[in-house]
């Protein structure tokens, strides 16, 4: 997995790639709990270079949107792979976050 | 020895690809579609940290070791190691509905696999059996 | 168990595509070269090839297995099966310049490996000994 | 390894992709034998989606190569990838077969 902080139109965006899994996870947790100690909000996740994501990956963001919801706080998700969208919606994750087909649909909503 | 493949690993997280690799290109070999591919791979590599997590309770450097079995109509997978003894009433997944992390990884092995089961014969450590019947192509 | 993973494959030429990966994974989670894994997946596919034509004559129902050993100083690669003795002294590749099909699977090996060795010590078949001296990010 | 046999301004091309090895060479051998006994000459090969070749998949080529020399045919390979290259020219093949960066290269050469 590689992580980048990357700015759009003045938003911050995580921008992953490759597989996020319990190896690499932790690291997605370190940069995701960093960004939501200083309370960025909206905080959006571009998605499109995600390979693989498993429960520790997942849990990792389900973490991230509780402690966001405790200062009203948005995290926004776009352009999921199929594949990974799949398990979003097995996992009925796909009603608890904020899902977008792109990230100006995800900043213009 | 017939279509049965065997990896062992160190029980760190980092040899998770190694696992979902090998179990994606088993699945391609016997022509398995990409969908249920990449379904058992998420399955296979969950029951491994799982070992990780529960059985070896995070330690690193233990073993595990995984054993392939394809027949006409099955692709199983059984996974070994030499940890704490799963209390197997205790394993199941969180209510979906009920959002917190974590409790998802036994729903990934069972949205796939017709069979999870603990085979309880095994003296030190677990023995987890995973069965998906289907025909394969051989 | 410290970085020392182990895979058991059917000698059957479908699965050496699970060699290569398995190589190429362990090649990765160790931060070696792209330009090298591929040159380390080719020479432990040629390997075990020779494994099976010469070792098991093209029998694709015995084993070979395969452990990987990974210190700070070399990448070591273990191939073992239960076929025929190799004469070692007979083992070499063909002239470069005597252009002809085959012969070359050994040159692959030995232009990323130091070390090609067969273990005389092993009593029914052949432990081929692999090792790639190089500084490994640990 | 997947092979097809396409024409390509009057010339048949063999177009390989995914991985050349030990398992799949009988089946390019096959394909190649087939057109070698049609004395179908020049004959190209497009290795643009090759990702991986081993000394069996090369053995093929040479033993191609050997046959067609015996009635003056041609066999010309294109748009070898940089890694499958150096295997060609550690084995000093580089010098043995007719190699091109391009399928009009090839033919107008
Ligand atoms: N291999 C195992 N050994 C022991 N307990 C396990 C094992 N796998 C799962 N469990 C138990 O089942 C629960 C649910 O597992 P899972 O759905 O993978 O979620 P998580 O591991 O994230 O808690 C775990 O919290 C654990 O108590
Ligand atoms: N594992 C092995 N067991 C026995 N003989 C071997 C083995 N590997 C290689 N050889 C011998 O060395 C020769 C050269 O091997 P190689 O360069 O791989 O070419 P090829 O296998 O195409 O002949 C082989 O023809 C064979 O006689």
């Amino acid at each position: 997995m590689n992580i980048g902080i990357a700015s759009y139109k003045g938003s911050k965006v995580i921008q992953l790639s490759g597989d996020i899994d319990m190896y690499s996870s932790p690291e997605l947790r370190t940069e995701l709990m960093g960004l939501i100690k200083k309370r960025i909000s909206p905080l959006y996740v571009d998605f499109k270079e995600v390979s693989y994501i498993d429960s520790s990956g997942i849990a990792t963001f389900v973490e991230g949107l509780k402690i966001m919801k405790t200062y009203d706080g948005r995290l926004r998700l776009f352009c999921i792979p199929q594949g990974i969208m799949e398990i979003f919606r097995f996992s009925k994750l796909d009603r608890v976050f904020e899902i977008y087909g792109s990230i100006d649909d995800a900043i213009n909503s | 020895m017939k279509d049965f493949a065997t990896i062992a690993i160190p029980s760190h997280p980092k040899y998770l690809s190694i696992v979902r690799s090998v179990t994606g290109k088993i699945a391609q070999i016997y022509e398995i579609t990409e969908t249920l591919t990449e379904d058992m791979k998420l399955a296979v590599d969950e029951a491994c940290a799982n070992v990780i997590k529960h059985a070896y309770q995070g330690d690193r450097t233990k073993k595990i070791v995984l054993k392939y079995k394809i027949t006409k109509k099955s692709f199983n997978v059984i996974i070994e190691d030499s940890g704490i003894k799963a209390k197997t009433d205790l394993i199941k997944g969180r209510d979906l509905d009920d959002i917190r992390p974590g409790g998802l990884g036994i729903h990934f092995i069972k949205r796939v696999f017709d069979v999870f089961h603990f085979d309880e014969t095994k003296k030190k450590g677990n023995r987890l059996i995973l069965i998906k019947y289907m025909n394969i192509k051989k």
